[in-house]
């Protein structure tokens, strides 16, 4: 086992150390077959936190966040996310996936429903909302990330950017406690990418909890609170923006700022 | 779309239930008239009981009774609370029982049918004609799907013994004959043993499959056989020359050589020396012995007023004529019919309604050239085996 | 041959192989059309002469097959009506006009409300014309046509020859002038309603099996029920379009959906079948045990929609559900008896109080599901009590009639009972729980690997022998059963491949939004899978409809065997095996081949093939 | 996944939580999918034995010794037309299935493949003569079709002792066609024995020529070769192939070997095997769940899969010394058979001659037909076939059609760009990619024309279906009868579909 141990309480501002936990990782490890993708991740992200996980590719980010939401099942350690533990536990998953939102680097949007039935499908279903409502609130959020008058166009006729953006507000939707962002732009061509960051921008200064794993720096820079850097299943570096770019603690880091940069 | 799409698909979940629902109800129908037998030896077990109440379901009280009465009854009650008789035929039999264009059936089986209605019902024409398979016949009747089975089938011991059917009186005597061409040297002396070497066609699931194969195996003689499901693909390929010689039924043969021989060609018959004995008549439920006598007491008085030479048209004359016989057989004293459970005149009905035996055979098997003179279709009297027990 | 054109100009639009033809290209003179297209190059030249001769000996052929001297054409003309109803009483006939006129309602209802429009261009209809009349023409020229039937035949020849041309030479720019739908349909009416009344057919009417009418022109019990017809289809389509803009749309689609699927199954049941209820019975029993189910079943499952209620709406379901299995268990042992339409409903209860947290919602969704609730008790309570009574009608094989109605019939039941059973077989073959993904898979490579011939064998003669006794199944419903299970393997694997081709990141969109695993499979995949398996699906639909003719084989008296048994046994027509075959080989084809294009349509509609 | 956790590396967290059974997730898929297969079984279960009982209340006892009794039926054709036992006449009827199956194969394909390449043609009336015959034929039921074909073909003519066209060669008329007759003679064995070894020669001195090649450059003259070698080995083994029939002795010793392995020794070897498998797999299985830091963790999915295989082991293990013994005794059996038959084929008096040939003859007598010499295909066999053929070859025309049609229209441009002529563009670069495309749904075909030779009985022709039809409508052995039809069947389709599969796997090898 690599044994790169680091504090999943590190780099926290006295603000942020304050608050409450939202997601708690301990000792979180997964392997496929023979691959284990990840080593025994620690992690904490607090309420109302925007954390940017960086890090080459199948370093095990998109995995992490996937065992989040029980997309994937971790094998060891646990996973606790706003006090819930993840189990079998037919229940708790059906709670924290309705607590968490997440978007996909595919937006992998409904493509046979319209853009409204797409976002309002999970609440009428699964928040038992009056369909009405439930409508009123989708034409908000629609407006929210601004294409509300895309509402009943089929997702085959948007852009990539504004297919991104409609998997916002379907996630949006369900009022989540902690939206995961799965590489939400790197599908995307270069002229539309800042739509979508935009809009995860206003996201983040509304208060939500965030996990983003993605390649834009700028973003990560301007955004996050911390900075999580993560190798071959390990996390290496968890850090404040500043410090990251500017100062980071790990050679690992340096090199991989080096050849992004 | 979505909308709709699920609805369509909740609908189809529905449906799908319903056609289970359906189906075992529709099986529970065929059941609730014809199942008594069956219901009446397992008194009130799990089955006969979930028969009965999906059939009481939907009928009345008195349907209800009218079960309960069936369960240690016959099928005499039964076809008689139906009003309609449920009789099996060929369907594709000439001279025997064969469907015309508007959907009617002739010949001599069908008009025996129609003269178990005529003494049952009183009307000739309350028959339902079922049409079957060589291969469904007897399944049909062992189940109750027919109250009759009127398919030139022959009285076989195994047939008798095994399969849940009794058998009546011989209406037609029957035997495997084998038909071939002029030109190919057959007259009406050959024998059996000429054909060595030849193409036979014969129709499968018959007796007359096994007859043949076992004939040849006796005689030493190498020959083809080829079976086919219908005697019409049979006749179509005697009549190509894709087949030497067709064997049947004689009767079968007499009708097809009538009817199909093609100008220029002369088909023979092969001498009546029978491969085989085939003995054709009715065909009904075992043990049932008020239903039997019902029949057999049907075809009797058709050949009881043929011996008289009383037939449709002096069906009146007779009633108040002086054979106390006819007399008698036509219902001039009741109590005979009435102990059966029959009308009265009831076979005054047959006889009037479809005629006497002659009649029934001039007919239908007359215009395909069958003749009783001589055969041993006669009656008793001009040497034939056409015979019946006394009206007494 | 117009549609073999259709195809022909298919083909050149997908080819990668053929050249484009612009849809403005021109309309050639022929010398050059037949330079470019016959005789490009010596080979091109060769291959042509080639196929005139293939293609007019077998035109040759054909015709003498036709007009062989020993064909008798009255044995169908005289059959017509045993080809199609077998032996259905003649006096009950009006039930079977009903029947088709309500059908030919709906089919102009659906082409109006779903604007079903096809149209087809001047240029093509003048080509189609010239193409029939041409050939029209070769086949009288034909020294296999017998002298009588070739003045006809160069007569229409000549007509339609010259309309095609006429009309090609008299349009300018034919391509881009279309002829409407509604002009077709006008067309196609006035057409059958000529036919009927001025070809001469013959030999129709019956007293008892013996022709008493040999009049050459048919009956009036034809022509005027035809003419109503196809005042029908005419009529109520135009009387749709003109109502259509102040009706709302949606519902009445949704009606003809319902229609189209549960529909031929009222029709069937109502019109062939007649029920004579017992009132008082129905008064004292029927009715209320509905109601009582209805009231009773609502309320549960008024509460079980309830929205987070929790594993004890699941515990309260699996209750429901062991008590109705154990009714039949109970029944089957003889424990203690019981209607059977109650067995039925406690089952379908418990089935909808398993289905309830899937449905579960607001209160509208609530009292939306106990409404369905509600329509399902009055339907199948008045369903199985109509099955369970005795019919007024006098048919000799109930439920069903024989010829072409019965190939009809066992196919629709099939398809309908077989798409899903085959949906729930191919949700399991790609499911994840291995029990469930063995037993499915077993189950559809056995059944694909043997026959259908030996399927309806086993089930026509072998299925008494498994059930219990007392217990008996008709042949019909043996033979429907067998099929529908064969067909099950057939359409699950149809929709397997739609399933396959959904994506992963549907899946996982889903499970991220929370759905439960059925709302996911529900709202989400089986949509999008069905969508893609739709061509596939029409495909096997066709299959099934062309085998129906194997049931000829068990014995059935269907289509094929009235053709090729019946009417041959008949003295009159001894042995004319080979016009009833040509006659239901020509049937077969007009409905196979329609629904083959009407798929093709539909496909390109849904635009399946460029996904 | 939630079975109890020990935590390995760490004890800083909490053990998972285990939630209470009805609503854990892997203990409810688990158990709703065991009571699915309790229901299914059950079912199956109740019926066989209710129609075990009903069948010996009626007096017959379902099983296999009737197939060794006399079948007191005659074929109307195939191997053996009066056989002496049951199972003779079904083995005989196979055959004719198979005969047809495999002749309808070839033509179909061959026809549909014509036909396919004429409806993409640029010659109209070819393109069109191809749509009508695609579009004609499928949409027609195959029965219907075949009782055409039947009607039709009865019609030819009379069979006459000099009928032609080619008369004593090619005789057609309304009894079937019948032709030269070309069969395997008593040498063929050996010869095939040493023309296999003149195939690895070959084989070795192709690889040689083509390093040559590879190293020198130049033509590599190794198709030249094969042809030599293998044409003078032809020639030269014809005369000497009887050199081999030594091999009769071994191949009897083998046999004689095999029968002699005692019963139980046989159960105990398969019993190994059963087990060996079921532990073989659990390694496996454990070996993939492994992971550098040790095993992982195991979830319930986990435990029920290998209880699984452990009882399908048990299983087959009880089935070998318990419910049927015979199977054992059965290999035994029929593996000493098949190397006796094998060693016949080498033994004493086996003449010279590879393969033999004889003429059509017309049989003398009172009727005319065909005589044993000539390769003879009834009228009956012939409807079928024609039937079989030109419907399934109008399904195979559209497929090919397709499959060309899916290669990539730059491919074609590609290949007129570097010169190639349509039939060159066509055979080099189309089709070779068109046929892994093909080759699925032409499988498909394939398995639909096998299992519609099963059409034979309209016809009236002794296949599986109607021989076992007719056997049991004599002693209602149906369960066995359709055990029988079912095992033949699925043997058909597993080849077929094996073959397939094999020709695709190779196929996209050699494209990459």
């Amino acid at each position: 086992m690599t044994a790169s141990f680091t504090d999943p309480n590190a780099a926290l501002s006295p603000e942020l150390a304050a608050r409450d936990d939202m997601i708690n990782c301990r000792g979180v490890k997964k392997w496929f077959g023979d691959f284990q993708a990840l080593k025994g991740v620690d992690l904490t992200v607090k309420e109302k936190e925007v954390m940017v996980v960086l890090g080459p590719s199948g370093s095990g980010k998109s995995t992490l966040i996937r065992c989040i939401n029980r997309l994937e099942v971790h094998q060891e350690g646990n996973i606790i996310v706003d006090g819930i533990e993840l189990t079998n536990d037919l229940r708790n998953i059906d709670k924290i996936r309705s607590e968490v939102g997440m978007v996909f680097q595919q937006f992998n949007l409904f493509p046979h429903l319209t853009v409204l039935d797409n976002i309002t499908l999970a609440p009428i279903w699964v928040r038992k909302k009056p369909k009405a409502e439930a409508e009123a609130t989708a034409l908000e959020l629609l407006t929210r990330v601004g294409i509300p008058e895309q509402a009943n166009k089929f997702p085959g006729q948007l852009s990539g950017g504004q297919q991104q953006r409609v998997a916002i507000a379907r996630s949006l939707a369900m009022e989540p406690k902690i939206m995961l962002f799965d590489e939400p732009t790197s599908a995307l061509d270069p002229e539309m990418i800042s739509e979508v960051l935009d809009v995860m921008k206003t996201l983040a200064e509304s208060g939500m909890t965030m996990v983003v794993v993605t390649h834009e720096m700028g973003f990560a820079r301007e955004v996050a609170d911390r900075l999580v850097f993560m190798e071959e299943g390990n996390v290496v570096e968890i850090n404040e923006p500043e410090g990251f770019f500017t100062n980071p603690k790990s050679d690992r880091t340096k090199l991989f700022l080096s050849q992004i940069l | 779309m979505t909308a709709t799409l699920k609805r369509l698909l909740a609908l189809l979940a529905v449906l799908s239930l319903f056609a289970a629902a359906c189906s075992s109800g529709d099986d529970a129908t065929d059941n609730a008239d014809t199942d008594s037998t069956e219901a009446s030896d397992d008194g009130d077990s799990g089955d006969s009981g979930d028969d009965g109440d999906s059939g009481d379901s939907g009928d009345s009280d008195d349907s209800g009774d009218t079960v309960d009465l069936a369960q240690g009854g016959s099928v005499l009650e039964t076809v008689k609370a139906r009003g309609t008789l449920n009789c099996g035929v060929s369907g594709a039999a000439v001279a025997f029982s064969f469907t015309q264009a508007d959907g009617s059936v002739t010949g001599i089986d069908a008009d025996y049918c129609r003269a178990v209605a005529a003494a049952v019902l009183g009307d000739a024409n309350a028959v339902n004609f079922v049409a079957l398979t060589a291969a469904e016949r007897f399944t049909a009747v062992a189940a109750g799907d027919v109250d009759l089975l009127m398919r030139n089938s022959t009285w076989t011991q195994s047939r008798d013994t095994d399969v849940g059917m009794d058998f009546g009186p011989t209406t037609y005597y029957d035997g495997q004959q084998l038909m071939g061409r002029a030109s190919d040297g057959f007259s009406g002396s050959s024998a059996v043993s000429e054909i060595d070497g030849a193409v036979v066609c014969t129709n499968a699931g018959t007796t007359t499959e096994t007859n043949i194969a076992e004939l040849a195996g006796t005689l030493g003689i190498n020959i083809t056989l080829n079976t086919f499901e219908d005697f019409n693909i049979v006749t179509e390929n005697f009549i190509a020359g894709s087949c030497d010689i067709i064997t049947t039924d004689g009767s079968a043969l007499v009708g097809r050589k009538a009817e199909q021989q093609p100008e220029g060609e002369e088909w023979v018959i092969f001498p009546a020396t029978p491969i085989s004995k085939e003995p054709l008549g009715p065909v009904y439920g075992q043990n049932d012995s008020i239903w039997a006598d019902v029949v057999n007491w049907t075809v009797y008085a058709t050949i009881i007023a043929d011996e008289y030479g009383v037939g449709k048209a002096d069906v009146d004359a007779a009633l108040a004529g002086d054979a106390p016989e006819m007399v008698r057989l036509l219902g001039g004293e009741g109590e005979l019919q009435t102990a059966m459970g029959l009308p009265a005149d009831a076979f005054y009905q047959v006889i009037s309604q479809m005629g006497n035996y002659s009649e029934m055979f001039e007919a239908n098997l007359g215009p395909v050239g069958l003749v009783r003179e001589g055969s041993a279709n006669a009656g008793w009297q001009d040497g034939g085996l056409i015979y019946a027990p006394p009206a007494r | 041959m117009a549609a073999i054109q259709d195809d022909l100009s298919m083909n050149l639009e997908a080819g990668g192989v053929a050249p484009d033809v612009r849809p403005d290209t021109p309309v050639k003179d022929p010398v050059q059309w037949m330079k470019e297209n016959l005789f490009s190059s010596v080979g091109n030249a060769l291959l042509t002469g080639v196929f005139v001769a293939v293609l007019g000996g077998l035109l040759w052929w054909f015709v003498g097959l036709v007009f062989k001297d020993s064909n008798d054409w009255d044995a169908v003309a005289t059959n017509i009506r045993l080809l199609f109803s077998f032996n259905y009483p003649a006096e009950q006939y009006i039930r079977v006009w009903f029947s088709l006129g309500m059908l030919l309602g709906a089919v102009s209802l659906t082409a109006a409300f779903f604007d079903i429009n096809p149209s087809m261009s001047v240029r093509k209809l003048g080509i189609n014309a010239s193409g029939l009349g041409a050939t029209s023409l070769i086949v009288g020229v034909l020294p296999a046509t017998p002298s009588g039937a070739r003045i006809v035949f160069l007569i229409i020849g000549a007509l339609f020859l010259a309309a095609g041309v006429g009309t090609l030479q008299a349009v300018d720019e034919p391509h881009k002038k279309f002829v409407s739908f509604p002009t077709m349909l006008l067309t196609f009416g006035l057409s059958v309603v000529a036919f009927a009344w001025l070809v001469p057919i013959g030999r129709n009417e019956f007293a008892n099996g013996a022709v008493i009418d040999e009049g050459g022109f048919a009956n009036p019990s034809t022509k005027i029920p035809w003419t109503i017809m196809m005042a029908i289809l005419v009529g109520v389509y135009f009387l749709a379009r003109a109502v259509k803009p102040m009706l709302p749309v949606k519902p009445v689609q949704t009606f003809l959906i319902t229609f189209w699927v549960a529909g031929p199954a009222f029709l069937i049941f109502l019109v062939l079948r007649d029920p004579t209820f017992d009132y008082d019975r129905v008064l004292k029993v029927d009715i209320p045990w509905a109601i009582g189910f209805a009231v009773v079943g609502g309320a549960i499952l008024y509460w079980l929609t309830k929205p987070m209620l929790g594993e004890i709406g699941r515990l309260v379901a699996v209750a429901l559900l062991g008590v109705a299995v154990l009714n039949w268990v109970a029944a089957f042992f003889g424990w203690w008896s019981m209607l059977q339409k109650t067995r039925v409903s406690f089952l379908v209860l418990a089935l909808f109080a398993l289905a309830a947290p899937t449905f579960a919602g607001e209160k509208s969704a609530r009292v939306r599901y106990v409404g369905a609730w509600v329509a399902v008790v009055a339907l199948g309570h008045w369903l199985i009590t109509g099955i369970n009574t005795t019919s007024t009608l006098d048919i000799a094989a109930p439920p069903f009639l024989g010829g072409f109605t019965i190939s009809l019939v066992i196919f629709y039941y099939v398809m309908l009972v077989s798409f899903p059973l085959g949906a729930i077989m191919a949700l399991a073959r790609t499911s994840t729980l291995p029990i469930f993904r063995v037993m499915a898979t077993v189950y559809i490579e056995f059944i694909r690997g043997i026959p259908l011939i030996t399927v309806l064998f086993f089930f026509s003669s072998m299925v008494s022998l498994f059930l219990p006794n007392g217990m008996d199944l008709s042949e019909l419903a043996a033979i429907f059963i067998g099929y529908t299970l064969f067909s099950a393997a057939y359409v699950a694997e149809n929709i397997r491949g739609g399933l396959q081709s959904v994506r992963r990141g549907q899946f996982e969109a889903s499970d991220a939004l929370g759905l439960t695993t059925s709302q996911r499979t529900i709202f989400v995949v089986l949509p999008q899978a069905l969508r893609v398996s739709i061509p596939n699906l029409v495909g096997q639909a066709i299959a099934t409809f062309k085998e129906t003719s194997l049931i000829f084989i068990v014995g059935a008296f269907d289509f094929l065997r009235v053709a090729n048994v019946s009417i041959a046994s008949q003295p009159d027509y001894l042995g004319q095996n080979l016009v009833g075959l040509l006659f239901v080989s020509a049937v077969y084809w007009v409905f196979a081949y329609s629904m083959s294009r009407a798929s093709r349509s539909l496909e390109t509609k849904l635009g399946v093939g460029s996904r | 996944m939630a079975t109890a956790q020990v935590p390995q590396s760490s004890s800083a967290h909490a053990a998972q939580q285990r939630p209470p059974l009805w609503r854990d997730a892997g203990v409810l898929k688990w158990f709703a999918q065991i009571v699915a297969l309790v229901l299914v079984v059950g079912t199956l279960w109740f019926l066989s034995t209710e129609a075990v009982d009903n069948l010996e209340a009626g007096g017959i006892s379902p099983g296999t010794e009737w197939l060794n009794g006399p079948a007191n039926i005659q074929l109307s054709e195939g191997i053996d037309t009066v056989p002496n036992s049951a199972g003779r006449a079904l083995w005989s009827g196979m055959v004719t299935n198979l005969r047809l199956a495999v002749i309808g194969i070839i033509l179909s394909t061959i026809l549909g493949l014509a036909v396919g390449l004429a409806r993409l043609s640029n010659n109209w009336l070819a393109n069109k003569a191809a749509s009508i015959f695609i579009e004609t034929l499928r949409n027609i039921p195959v029965l219907v079709q075949i009782l055409l074909w039947l009607t039709i073909l009865t019609s030819i003519g009379a069979l006459t002792p000099d009928r032609g066209p080619i008369s004593g060669w090619l005789i057609i008329s309304q009894k079937g066609v019948s032709g030269p007759r070309i069969f395997l003679a008593d040498g063929f064995y050996q010869w095939a024995v040493l023309m296999g070894l003149a195939g690895v020669v070959t084989y070795f001195v192709r690889k040689s020529l083509n390093a040559k090649r590879d190293r020198e450059g130049g033509t590599s003259q190794a198709g030249k070769a094969t042809v030599a070698i293998m044409g003078v080995s032809a020639v030269v083994f014809w005369f000497i192939n009887p050199i081999v029939g030594f091999l009769g002795t071994p191949l009897q010793a083998i046999s004689d070997g095999w029968g002699g392995i005692p019963q139980p020794v046989m159960q105990a070897i398969l019993s190994a095997l059963a087990a060996g498998a079921a532990v073989n797999w659990i390694r496996r299985f454990l070996n993939s769940r492994r992971t550098p830091a040790g095993l992982a963790k195991l979830t319930d999915d986990d435990y029920f899969r290998m209880i699984f295989a452990g009882i399908a082991a048990l299983l087959a293990v009880i089935v070998l010394w318990r419910w049927w013994p015979g199977l054992s005794s059965w290999i035994i059996n029929s593996g000493s058979d098949f190397w006796q038959v094998a060693a016949d084929k080498f033994g004493d008096g086996r003449g010279a001659r590879p393969l033999d040939g004889m003429k059509p003859t017309v049989s003398e007598g009172r009727f005319a037909n065909y005589g044993p010499t000539g390769w003879t295909l009834t009228v009956f066999a012939a409807a079928l076939l024609f039937g079989l053929v030109f419907y399934t070859a109008s399904f195979i025309a559209e497929i090919i059609r397709g499959g060309i049609l899916a290669v990539a229209k730059g491919q074609t441009e590609a290949a007129a760009a570097l010169g190639l002529s349509r039939s060159q563009a066509l055979r080099k670069v189309i089709l070779p990619q068109a046929f892994r495309i093909v080759m699925p749904p032409l499988g498909n075909q394939y398995l639909n024309i096998t299992k519609n030779t099963s059409l034979a009985i309209a016809v009236g022709l002794s296949d599986v279906v109607q021989v076992g039809q007719s056997l049991a409508n004599k002693n209602n052995q149906f369960l066995t009868v359709f055990a029988i039809w079912m095992l033949f069947y699925l043997a058909c389709s597993l080849t077929i579909s094996l073959i397939v599969n094999t020709i695709n796997a190779r196929l996209a090898i050699v494209e990459r």
